[in-house]
């Protein structure tokens, strides 16, 4: 029992980190209607930035946070302008591929100019656990996950009270419409691919005070991203939320009570039958 | 374009006259690229079945390839069922599978069905690395036989192995036309549109997906089944993983989805390039090869979005 | 029970959560006829053509055609029937010529490319858009779009041709040519249904007019009794039937 | 206008196949060696690791050096004239596929003599049957899997003990400790990736826990790469086995020393292997890494009994400037046991070496593991006489501590508690 409410825990962690994530490709997807398949090399690139930032300047990963979000935000951008923007017209199968290329080129030439080594920041000024009723919780897991629903939160107001926010909103909603009433769709495109891969980068930071940091290490959350952005349905930041939430949880716990080697097929599963319920997601 | 000229037949006899000589000339490591160029060709004309014609994003293809690969090489290996009825066993099985899967799918469009068709794969994928009885995650080493056609089985040289993939590639290339250029393909383009404008048409869009989904399923298990008769060794982790399915995709994507001959384009540009740059650069283990492939990848989703044969093919229609 | 009776829809409803689309809409076409379905935006025309084309389950009522019922059968069986519909904003398959379009429609009643390919070029001879049966779906105008999804409807051979706003933002010139041929499709035997919001166009050609309001049927009859119903004028054309005829 | 478009297919074609012919460049004076091993993607790291071997160890054969290995106190191979080791690489990517497609690259366009590496067993075995049936021999000192010496292949060859012997040492290991300390095991809990090498592992273990009569109580296979570990370790919490058995490559093994400590899973030993002797595990766990048990073909400290292991390891450090590890170590051993053959045959000729492999008796102190030497099995061309030894982790390096007779430090057992460090 103590061990089963120890796996919900540490899968609530874990899925508060894949809903960051997921939000950002959620946002991307939502208003422009991309599958970003190098979402994960985002991740990478924002982990390095923090192994870097660590070992070079000696900074913590918490605080190489608004770097990372800023640089992450100046890729995004940059990406979206001069690769994205230019297959948006084209086919949708140009769009689906396209950033498969960039993804395998990050990947790739983050290996080359990093070599492919593991590394691992050892001592942030956050480490340890704290022991709650018997339940352990891991003090990195729980700031990354602090952390991700602050972010979360913040983006969610941003979208809810500001302009902008309420602009890329209605470009998801309705693109002629939104077109037709005076805003520039393009920016909005930039801007949020901007925001997107911006909240890669803090989930990157946050990542890297507990997570190995290694050139192909965006596989390892890229496939399960994409389930949880269709599970919370096209384009719903809440939805995306939640479905992290749950993914983690359905992971950890379905891994525990069935068997580990099935926990990803579990997901997948679950997926499955939603969709096949709800074509939509859960609140697409 | 819907009938053959005496040219084109011509030429397109010449073309199958180099593949058919080309293979005597070059050493060994060329005939291993053909075969692999020739495997994914038949993957990227059966993807474009369900995904340039039906409008099915499918990047689960390896699914299917799986299937072929297991079912052949299960028979074979346990009941000692010649690799050619595996064959035929290992599409049946996975048509079957994708009729299972693609039914409760037959409402995703777009992204959607591209993130059902992953999620599929790898629950599949998953499933075998833990079934016991078709090796798990060891896998199956298929053993070496008589060398014989009859037993799908060629030791000292791989030249039939060129000459066999050849012909599944023009069986598929043959399907696919006959698809394409039939009711069944305009009712596939028609989906693609839009299921709507389908449906209004008194197209049952439902079972016309599924005979898409099919047809494909059919095709890229025949290339599993040969893969595995090929390399003569298989496990989930290298004929189930995503990386064959966006491989297949890649194919299709790059040459051009949509035209019959486009997947076969693709291949040939993609796997010797793949191959070679691994085999000239790979050894210095800079990952130059990948890097040069992805920026390629890149280059031609921004600059020939309907793939380089497409491209061409659709300046030949606005010449007409 | 009228033997030439076509359509016969009979207290439909439709509601989306608690808004009511349609309340108990009935109304029978006859062979051979054409009947318009006209009302202000948001009246439930479309929703009342997707309930009877099988695109919306109806909550309510039964439709008949040709005595059968077709209640909630799946689109394409009702295509298959013999009922053919075009939509509001055109809908065309966008990577096919415009005789490969019409040929898709085709293959519902032919299963040989050679037949299927000569029934198009008849349609298309019969449209007038022969001389663009090569040309890209995509590229054609508004006004051409329509007509080919008319003729795709046509290559189905219906008995029914169901048109959604077939004649929507047509110049005048375009507008007459679209008459034209739905009294054209008329001479071949083939009952009609338009929604319409062009006054002049539902004058010209309806032998029956039903008029819909919040998704209820207030008043049928002939043109000419419905445009002198002075309810219908006063609350639902008002000055859009005085600008069309003075 | 179809003329032009099927003219650029025969073109587009015709040119792809050209590239096919490649080049083909002979020398003469050296003897060619192709080695496979994954140089890129997900394994680049440890791939890399094993090259830097296989470099060392040609260094050392071609050129002049005062070490007690075969062929280092001359240059190049004497008996063949001086002819010296060229060493081809290929990358595989870790795809078995790309193994068997460069083997029979290295063999028929490079000409190479015989083959060596893969790391992952997956991949060495569609090179090893490709190289089987091209009738070339292949001496692998780096992939584990049983099944690669079990299939009667006349040209494959294993230098370093598979995991069938190591997991027989390890539970060796544990009647051992019970005999000299009397500290009892009884349950095992097992832990490893559902890959084909995780998969072999934990089936050996099960064969050799029976066998030794312990009790697992934990078999857990799970995917590699996972982004998170919680149920895993908790399922072995639930099973709270005496001594856990893990097998992972390098990214879980981290992840689970994480989790480990985090969860407070404190059970007499851990008995680890292949990640948690990677070069880049320590550096990355540091402390947290302590008193891991982890089974090893070599170790830095065998060079108190070994001088020769330390020059070896000397001459890595001066040339790297990194420790030499596990995985280079292994893929160090190959290339002169071809060389020692190759010279006893006098001949390149593929049935040559393989008859002056099957007679192969290098002595132990003419290496740098812990061995009595190199001999090959008749049948099988497995070293009989490879076999594993136990390093533990201490003050963040590896010392042997298990066979007792070549143990540079004493045990640490049981696993201390992770709260009562520091």
């Amino acid at each position: 029992m103590q061990i089963l409410a120890q796996q919900l825990v540490d899968g609530v962690l874990i899925g508060l980190v894949y809903s960051l994530l997921a939000i950002g490709l959620t946002l991307i997807w939502g208003v422009m209607n991309v599958l970003n398949f190098a979402h994960g090399e985002f991740l990478m690139i924002g982990m390095f930035l923090s192994y870097w930032l660590y070992t070079l300047a000696g900074v913590d990963p918490l605080f190489s946070i608004p770097l990372n979000a800023v640089a992450l935000f100046l890729l995004g951008m940059f990406i979206y302008r001069f690769i994205i923007s230019k297959v948006m017209t084209g086919p949708p199968l140009a769009q689906l591929v396209v950033t498969f290329g960039v993804s395998i080129f990050l990947a790739n030439f983050a290996a080359f100019i990093w070599t492919p080594n593991y590394r691992f920041i050892g001592h942030t000024i956050f480490s340890g656990t704290w022991h709650l009723s018997g339940i352990i919780l891991s003090v990195p897991k729980v700031i990354s996950s602090v952390g991700s629903i602050l972010t979360s939160g913040a983006v969610f107001w941003f979208l809810r009270h500001t302009r902008t926010g309420k602009a890329i909103l209605a470009v998801e909603m309705d693109r002629e419409a939104a077109l037709i009433m005076g805003i520039n769709t393009e920016r909005i495109n930039s801007l949020s691919f901007g925001i997107g891969s911006a909240l890669v980068g803090v989930a990157g930071a946050l990542l890297a005070t507990h997570y190995y940091i290694y050139p192909f290490v965006g596989g390892t959350f890229g496939l399960i991203c994409f389930c949880i952005v269709a599970l919370g349905g096209f384009g719903s930041i809440e939805g995306a939320f939640i479905a992290g939430i749950i993914v983690g949880v359905v992971q950890t716990v379905g891994g525990y009570l069935f068997d580990p080697a099935y926990k990803v097929a579990i997901v997948f599963l679950m997926y499955l039958i939603t969709v096949w319920i709800r074509p939509q997601g859960l609140r697409g | 374009m819907r009938n053959i000229t005496g040219k084109q037949l011509i030429v397109g006899g010449a073309v199958l006259a180099v593949l058919i000589i080309l293979p005597l000339l070059i050493p060994p490591f060329g005939q291993h690229v053909v075969i692999l160029t020739l495997i994914f060709a038949m993957c990227g004309v059966a993807w474009n079945i369900m995904g340039g014609y039906a409008g099915m994003f499918s990047f689960g293809q390896a699914a299917f390839f799986g299937i072929g690969a297991y079912t052949s090489s299960f028979l074979l290996m346990t009941f000692n069922v010649s690799p050619w009825i595996g064959l035929v066993a290992g599409g049946i099985l996975s048509s079957l599978m994708a009729a299972a899967i693609g039914y409760p799918c037959s409402k995703l469009r777009g992204h959607y069905f591209a993130i059902a068709s992953i999620a599929f794969a790898e629950i599949v994928r998953i499933f075998f690395n833990n079934w016991e009885m078709v090796g798990a995650a060891e896998g199956l080493t298929i053993p070496m036989r008589q060398e014989s056609l009859a037993n799908f089985t060629f030791n000292s040289s791989k030249l039939p192995y060129c000459y066999i993939i050849l012909a599944f590639v023009l069986f598929a290339l043959a399907v696919c036309r006959l698809v394409s250029t039939s009711k069944m393909g305009y009712y596939f383009r028609a989906i693609k549109e839009s299921h709507e404008v389908a449906q209004v048409l008194g197209v049952n869009v439902v079972r016309y997906r599924l005979y898409a989904i099919m047809i494909s399923a059919f095709l890229t298990s025949m290339a599993g089944t040969f893969y595995a008769q090929y390399i003569l060794y298989i496990d989930p982790a290298s004929v189930m993983v995503l990386a064959i399915s966006v491989q297949i995709v890649l194919v299709a994507m790059l040459g051009g989805a949509n035209t019959v001959l486009g997947p076969v384009v693709g291949a040939a540009i993609l796997i010797p390039l793949s191959e070679y740059s691994r085999a000239w650069l790979g050894y210095k283990g800079t990952g130059f090869d990948m890097i040069i492939y992805g920026v390629l990848i890149t280059a031609i989703s921004m600059y020939r979005p309907n793939g380089v044969w497409g491209a061409l093919a659709g300046v030949v229609r606005r010449e007409k | 029970m009228n033997a030439s009776l076509l359509l016969d829809v009979q207290g439909a409803s439709k509601y989306f959560g608690g808004l009511q689309a349609n309340e108990d809409i009935s109304f029978q076409v006859s062979g051979g006829q054409i009947l318009s379905i006209i009302g202000p935006n948001g009246a439930g025309k479309s929703t009342l053509f997707n309930c009877i084309t099988g695109f919306y389950r109806l909550d309510k009522g039964r439709v008949l055609f040709k005595g059968l019922d077709i209640t909630n059968r799946k689109p394409h069986t009702i295509g298959k029937l013999g009922v053919a519909r075009t939509f509001q904003i055109a809908q065309v398959i966008s990577d096919m010529t415009v005789l490969e379009n019409v040929m898709t429609g085709g293959f519902l009643r032919h299963v040989r490319v050679g037949d299927v390919r000569l029934k198009a070029e008849e349609v298309l001879a019969f449209t007038g858009l022969m001389a663009k049966g090569n040309y890209n779906a995509q590229a054609l105008s508004v006004s051409d779009k329509k007509r080919l999804e008319v003729s795709m409807a046509l290559a189905m051979e219906p008995e029914l041709l169901m048109l959604d706003e077939s004649m929507a933002g047509l110049t005048p010139v375009e507008l007459r040519g679209m008459i034209e041929l739905i009294h054209k499709v008329r001479e071949r035997g083939i009952t009609i249904i338009v929604v319409e919001h062009v006054m002049e166009a539902v004058m010209e050609l309806s032998d029956w007019v039903i008029v819909l309001n919040s998704g209820r049927k207030i008043v049928e009859g002939s043109p000419k009794e419905v445009v002198a119903d002075r309810e219908v004028i006063r609350a639902y054309l008002g000055d859009r039937y005085d600008a069309v005829c003075p | 206008m179809k003329m032009r478009r099927v003219l650029m297919v025969s073109a587009v074609i015709a040119m792809a196949l050209a590239l096919c012919a490649g080049p083909g460049l002979a020398q003469e004076k050296v003897i060619k060696i192709g080695a496979l091993y994954p140089l890129t993607g997900n394994l680049a790291a440890t791939g890399m690791d094993c090259k830097r071997g296989v470099d060392l160890a040609v260094q050392i054969i071609n050129g002049k050096y005062d070490l007690n290995l075969p062929f280092a106190k001359t240059e190049g191979i004497p008996d063949m004239g001086g002819a010296k080791l060229q060493i081809i690489y290929a990358d595989t990517q870790g795809d078995p596929k790309n193994g068997l497609a460069e083997a029979e690259r290295l063999i028929t366009q490079e000409k190479c003599v015989a083959l060596i590496g893969a790391y992952q067993s997956a991949v060495t075995k569609t090179a090893s049957q490709a190289a089987e049936r091209l009738k070339i021999p292949y001496v692998c000192s780096d992939s584990s899997s049983p099944t690669l010496t079990e299939r009667g292949f006349k040209y494959f060859f294993r230098v370093s003990p598979h995991d069938g012997t190591m997991a027989r040492n390890q539970f060796e290991f544990l009647k051992d400790l019970e005999k000299k300390t009397g500290q009892k095991v009884e349950t095992i809990g097992l832990v490893y990736e559902n890959t084909e090498f995780g998969a072999n592992v934990g089936k050996q273990e099960k064969e050799y826990a029976k066998e030794f009569g312990y009790k697992v109580t934990a078999d857990i296979a799970y995917p590699a790469n996972s982004s998170d570990v919680s149920s895993e370790v908790g399922k072995l919490m639930a099973a709270k086995p005496d001594v856990i058995m893990h097998a992972a490559y390098i990214t879980d093994a981290i992840l689970f020393t994480k989790t480990f400590k985090d969860m407070n899973v404190v059970p007499k030993g851990f008995l680890n292997m292949a990640g948690y002797i990677e070069s880049d595990y320590l550096p990355s766990v540091k402390a947290d890494g302590d008193f891991i048990l982890v089974r090893s073909t070599f170790a830095l400290d065998l060079a108190k009994k070994k001088p020769l292991v330390g020059q070896v390891a000397d001459l890595y450090k001066e040339k790297y400037k990194i420790e030499m590890g596990e995985n280079t170590a292994r893929s160090f051993a190959a290339p002169f046991v071809l060389a020692d053959a190759i010279s006893r045959a006098k001949s390149t000729a593929p049935e040559a070496i393989v008859k002056a492999l099957e007679q192969t008796d290098i002595p132990g102190d003419q290496m740098i593991y812990p061995w009595q030497g190199i001999k090959f099995d008749p049948t099988t061309h497995q070293n009989i006489y490879a076999k594993a030894m136990l390093v533990q982790i201490q003050d963040q390096h590896y010392y042997t501590v298990w066979p007792w007779e070549a143990a540079s430090r004493e045990l640490v057992w049981p696993f201390p508690a992770w709260k009562d460090r520091k």
